[in-house]
């Protein structure tokens, strides 16, 4: 099939499943109704392919009965035969709607529940050490030797200055720097003390701290908010940009061709 | 006497259908007008354009390209705005995707779309096998990216592709990768993502050639430690990223002046020249999918801001209303 | 799977792929698990707690232990344990083995998933509910998208010329159809769904930034701060007014060709924003995050141990 | 010298962190007192959402996230099941979708036991538990389109939500249904913010099971949590105190990086090997006296212990060398 005309076929198909689930933005109709069943369906299709594609194949199968490389012949990987205990295991969640045997569902789900429990030990550490030793920013000017990206008022990237000419300058805004310093660590304990739930809070003092915790957070939540908004809106622009340029210009490339 | 609606009282009452279709005009008119904002581009996407401005015109780029059509607003300009330059510096270029299978078939639209363009202004266009070589998908990051870090002509080997005449041949014996013998003769390895594997890549390929990104926005964070430590030489991020990238097309980062001086035309490295595309391939489209949308991305931000002040006037008013009744 | 990485060896538990002993022990293996689940079946309400919980409680041991037990140090590829590492080792080697076992579980589980979504369309064509002519078309996509991904993964994977098939001018009408489907129609209405969140935003930010308390406003604050520094056109503008600023007042370093070396730069619009990301988000929402992960240990601890009382195990 | 990889201070701490958490949650297993927990108006407006649900006449919509099967959706179930033990009371109907198969599992299980043990199995129904897909933008279009059709008059989105929290909690407005959500995830957390009537912030999400039941197991381990919490303020602030004083202090001693004073070994080690020595470095006295850099304070070796170049020498016994491959053959 000529490359320009299967494209103009299939941005058609993606224009017309634009419009078809845009429409729920007026009204829920049977037009949104009929392409979110389409799309529920082909989602579900690809599920069940991908499902073995992507994961039982690769990771359970392969696995179970080995690898051996097509040119040479050589062993790439053994088969670990035990890995069919899989199956069984899996295989017992599907009792969940018997009345007598259905307690067994709960065997696969304990499993995964369990792995999934074990890995939350084994990582607590590696995932928040760092950030609790992060928090512990000194009150003093860290200027520009501060850990990769974070902490930096300047940065040397884009400045075209040397590096003598950063120290001069870092020495002149160190105020600045060390308040900054104190205001991260203020923040997290501010929000901190909004997370503890079981402690009644008396003091106008600790009352105080806990609302600042909370504003703190909300200012924390409004810049992820702003910040998000450019991904966004690039996705919906496209769309736009999709349906009204790109689709009219395919239509334009096939006809020009046949004229 | 019936109490009479003002007009903010019924601003706060509107149909959110109005707002959404006034949302999809707003996005949809600046399409249409080609109007060049002005805009100091971030350093990285500064570092890119002198990255890739300097590649020597006998090394062969390394596209890998790991975007689907969901993050097509920001993926596809990157994309574009990146082959646009190594076509202008006739750069022979290898495209490929690391992760995604389905990630091809968007990458040789973007190709379809630029030799178009290309044909149209007259300029010849980018041919498989001759200027560049299009592997299709690799499955598996991890595995793919290791095997180009420590033998990249194992992993190309096998594929093979059509040359100028029509035969199959070994991609390797292209012109694109004839002089390719380890990841190191690539001229800049370019990875445009939607996803982490440009961790992937910093992980395994990082040290061994130079490593730039393109991601979205929601990724781009995640690069910038990267690009502080040096192990990526330049980067562009979202929709800002596709539009600096064309601003610097345009208008060159520190070119020098008639008089001989370095003109700092934004705050950049003094070392860093790189002079506008056009002064290669005049004919070069420089300004494309990124100023478009990046208007619209101006006139949805300015209309979200407009909401939330019309929003708190009218309540500000019905307030003081209801207090006075 | 690294290529290039040698082999790992035969062993008990690894053995030569394709051979009869392969197969043998398989099957002997899917017998005796068959057996005891079968077995399983006449436990006492009293055995089946336990059982269950015996299951949780080794699945999470395992990570529990390659937590607890030393990491051998600097190990190589052809090193064997000196005495006392023994255990360590096994738990590195079994490492990549137990990694994914959670997904396998899960594929495994998608049938379920599957049966519901059957029970529920399919009911609702054999009950004559309005509708059904929408779960027609569900299952018939589903049917024929499932069809034509097995078919393209086959030929693609084992089928003659595979190679080629990578490359658009030797697609089969295979190919084509299941290009259309999933490029064409499913991933553009991922696509559209994603950006319809947009119109969202705008008409949840209508209602929700108002100035009605100090929460509200910060919020809102926050997120215009951030939004008009996404401005590029406006950040140009603010920014150059601030460095003409610098000069007019005459500031130490302030200098046309050094934009950054000035006291007001502190004011430009970007850096206002990266002050409020990396001093006030940040550390807000690493303290939340904080608790997020003592949440999920106390959890992980209560679910391992079987003291999650309440909800699922009771 | 072995626990390289995280040092025996991350292994103490966790384990600490773990002691806080059983032993309160012995405590307040075998204690008489009830403990105090604090408001969350989130959970406090579940039951007037599900009433009114009831006076309208209108089904209750629970989506437990996108995220698998893990404390989060579990969690969420546990709060959907005190949902449904309110609205099978009321018998108002209700809807749970799912978006993983493992989760839809665990579901069905849970709301059967909720209406048995209300002794209402009749007013069960399998479909009202449902699978809607597992692909993230199709379940959004699936339960967006059940939200409208069903005209929900309650929906509680709890657990792990990605891009499709705003499509669902503006649906769901536009509808005029209460909302209760919490993630927690904090990128999505703003969204239901501006969209939802009722949100749990972070830790809330995991404070409710407590909250809405009060059994002594949860509310303890709530009590553990805020123990853990208090540790983590506590030494920041100590941190910080140590970290100001040091860092202003001036040293003579430097340290070389291990890829700098032993480059070969360095090279021959594996990436995993490495991101464990990234912190090995040996000692070096300098010219001159400077202030002490940030991996120079005692708090930065506490959490990235010293390693020298000594440490890494382990003469291990080696295996015999492979035969040569493709021979194959079971041994």
């Amino acid at each position: 099939m000529n490359p320009e005309t299967y494209l103009l076929i299939k941005l058609t198909f993606g224009v017309l499943a634009t419009i078809g689930l845009y429409s729920v933005l007026y009204k829920e109709t049977k037009l949104y109704r009929f392409f979110e069943h389409v799309f529920l369906g082909l989602a579900a299709g690809f599920s069940i392919v991908f499902l073995w594609r992507e994961t039982l194949f690769p990771l359970w199968w392969e696995k179970m009965v080995g690898q051996i490389d097509e040119q040479s012949g050589a062993l790439v990987q053994p088969a670990y035969w035990a890995y069919i205990v899989f199956l069984p295991i899996g295989l017992m969640a599907y009792t969940v709607f018997s009345k007598k045997n259905g307690w067994m569902s709960r065997v696969p789900i304990g499993v995964i529940l369990g792995l999934w429990a074990g890995q939350q030990v084994q990582v607590w550490w590696q995932t928040y050490g760092g950030q609790i030793a992060g928090t512990m920013q000194p009150v003093i000017p860290t200027g520009l030797a501060g850990p990769a990206g974070t902490f930096q008022w300047t940065k040397p990237g884009n400045t075209g200055l040397t590096p003598e000419q950063i120290a001069d300058f870092n020495t002149k805004i160190w105020p600045s720097q060390a308040v900054n310093n104190l205001i991260f660590v203020i923040t997290v304990l501010a929000a901190l003390s909004y997370f503890l739930f079981s402690f009644e809070l008396k003091g106008k003092a600790m009352i105080g701290f806990n609302k600042l915790g909370r504003w703190l957070l909300m200012i924390g939540f409004g810049a992820i908010f702003g910040s998000t908004v450019m991904a966004r809106f690039a996705l919906v622009i496209d769309r736009m940009s999709f349906v009204f340029v790109e689709w009219v210009q395919s239509i334009q490339a096939v006809f020009n061709r046949g004229a | 006497m019936t109490p009479q609606k003002s007009i903010w009282e019924k601003l706060q009452e509107i149909d959110r259908r109005i707002l959404y279709l006034i949302l999809a005009i707003a996005v949809t008119v600046p399409l249409w007008i080609p109007a060049k904002l002005p805009v100091i581009p971030d350093s990285t996407s500064m570092d890119l354009y002198g990255q890739l401005m300097s590649v020597p015109e006998d090394k062969t780029v390394f596209v890998q390209s790991d975007w689907t059509v969901s993050t097509r607003g920001e993926s596809q300009g990157h994309l574009e705005a990146l082959l646009r330059i190594l076509m202008a510096r006739r750069i022979k270029f290898v495209i490929y995707a690391a992760a995604d299978p389905q990630a091809p078939q968007v990458f040789r639209n973007v190709i379809l779309g630029l030799n178009q363009e290309r044909e149209a202004r007259g300029l010849p266009p980018y041919r498989q096998w001759e200027d560049y070589i299009d592997l299709g998908a690799f499955l598996n990051a991890e595995g793919t990216l290791n095997s180009i870090g420590q033998d990249v002509r194992k992993l190309f080997g096998p594929r093979r592709s059509a040359d100028t005449e029509g035969r199959e041949r070994p991609v390797l014996e292209s012109p694109v990768l004839s002089r390719v013998q380890k990841i190191g003769d690539a001229g800049l390895y370019v990875v445009v993502t939607a996803s982490a594997t440009i961790d992937v890549a910093v992980q395994r390929i990082s040290g061994k050639t130079k490593l730039a990104a393109m991601t979205t926005g929601v990724v781009f964070p995640s690069v910038l430690p990267f690009y502080q430590s040096g192990q990526v030489v330049g980067a562009a991020g979202g929709l800002k990223g596709v539009y600096d990238m064309e601003f610097l097309m345009a208008n060159g980062v520190n070119v020098v002046s008639p008089t001989g001086k370095v003109e700092a035309q934004f705050p950049a490295k003094a070392e860093l020249t790189a002079p506008p595309l056009t002064e290669i391939e005049p004919k070069t489209v420089t300004f494309a999918r990124g100023q478009r949308y990046f208007l619209s991305f101006h006139a949805a931000i300015v209309l979200l801001i407009i909401a939330v002040v019309v929003g708190n006037i009218g309540m500000y008013k019905m307030r003081k209303n209801r207090r006075g009744a | 799977m690294i290529p290039l990485a040698q082999a790992p060896p035969i062993t008990f538990w690894g053995v030569q792929p394709g051979s009869g002993e392969m197969w043998v022990k398989i099957v002997v293996a899917l017998v005796v698990c068959l057996l005891i689940m079968f077995g399983l079946t006449f436990l006492p309400n009293a055995g089946r707690k336990a059982v269950v919980w015996g299951f949780t409680f080794a699945g999470g041991l395992f990570y529990v232990l390659l937590w607890i037990v030393p990491t051998p140090i600097n190990r190589g590829p052809s090193d064997l344990p000196r005495p006392g590492e023994e255990f360590g080792f096994w738990l590195q080697d079994a490492l990549p083995h137990i990694v994914n076992s959670a997904n396998i579980l899960t594929a495994f589980l998608l049938g379920l998933g599957i049966y519901s979504l059957l029970r529920v369309h399919l009911g609702r064509i054999a009950k004559r509910q309005p509708d059904r002519e929408f779960s027609a078309i569900l299952l018939v996509c589903m049917v024929v998208m499932a069809g034509f991904g097995y078919a393209d993964w086959i030929m693609r994977r084992f089928g003659e010329g595979r190679e080629k098939l990578e490359l658009m001018q030797n697609w089969t009408p295979v190919q084509y159809a299941f290009d259309l489907m999933f490029d064409g129609l499913l991933q553009q209405m991922d696509a559209a769904m994603f950006s319809m969140i947009a119109f969202f935003i705008l008409s949840a930010a209508y209602r929700a930034f108002r100035i009605r308390s100090v929460e509200s406003t910060v919020l809102m604050a926050s997120a215009l701060i951030l939004m008009l520094s996404l401005l590029g056109a406006l950040v140009a503008l603010w920014n150059g007014g601030v460095d003409a600023m610098a000069v007019a007042l005459n500031l130490p370093n302030a200098s046309v060709d050094l934009k950054e070396a000035h006291f007001l730069n502190n004011f430009k619009l970007n850096e206002v924003a990266n002050w409020v990301r990396s001093f006030l988000q940040v550390p807000a929402l690493r303290a939340l995050e904080f608790g997020v992960g003592l949440g999920a240990l106390a959890m992980g601890l209560r679910l391992w141990l079987g003291l999650e009382k309440g909800g699922i195990s009771a | 010298m072995q626990w390289l990889d995280t040092g025996w201070f991350g292994i103490v701490i966790t384990l600490v962190m773990v002691t806080f958490i059983l032993s309160n949650i012995y405590r307040a297993d075998k204690g008489k007192k009830e403990l105090f927990i604090r408001r969350i108006p989130g959970l406090n407006a579940i039951d007037d959402a599900i009433g009114r649900a009831t006076e309208m006449g209108r089904p209750v919509i629970m989506v437990p996230g996108i995220g698998s099967l893990n404390a989060v959706s579990v969690q969420a179930l546990n709060v959907f099941a005190h949902v449904t033990k309110t609205a099978a009371q009321f018998s108002t109907p209700i809807k749970l979708c799912v978006a993983d198969a493992a989760v839809y599992t665990v579901a069905q299980e849970v709301i059967r036991d909720v209406y048995q043990k209300q002794g209402m199995i009749e007013r069960y129904d399998v479909d009202s538990v449902r699978f809607v897909s597992d692909r993230q933008f199709a379940f959004a279009a699936g339960v967006s389109g059940t939200i409208l059709r069903e005209k929900a008059a309650a929906t509680f989105l709890l657990g792990e939500f990605f891009a499709e929290s705003l499509i669902f909690a503006e649906t769901a407005n536009s509808v005029g249904a209460i909302q209760v959500a919490g993630s927690t995830q904090t990128s999505q957390t703003p969204f239901f913010i501006a969209a939802c009537d009722y949100v749990l912030i972070g830790d809330e999400f995991y404070a409710a099971s407590a909250y809405l039941s009060r059994v002594p197991v949860l509310v303890g381990s709530l009590v553990g949590q805020d123990w853990c919490k208090l540790l983590i303020a506590t030494g920041i602030l100590l941190g910080f105190a140590t970290n100001s004083l040091e860092r202003s202090q001036e040293t003579s001693v430097g340290r070389v990086p291990l890829a700098v004073a032993a480059p070969e070994k360095w090279t021959a080690m594996t990436e995993e090997t490495k991101s464990v020595f990234e912190a090995a470095e040996d000692e070096i006295p300098l010219d001159k006296p400077r202030l002490r850099k940030r991996n120079e304070t005692s708090v930065f070796r506490l959490f990235n212990p010293l390693v020298r170049e000594a440490d890494l020498r382990v003469e291990r016994p080696q295996k015999p060398p492979a035969p040569p491959a493709a021979t194959g053959g079971a041994q």
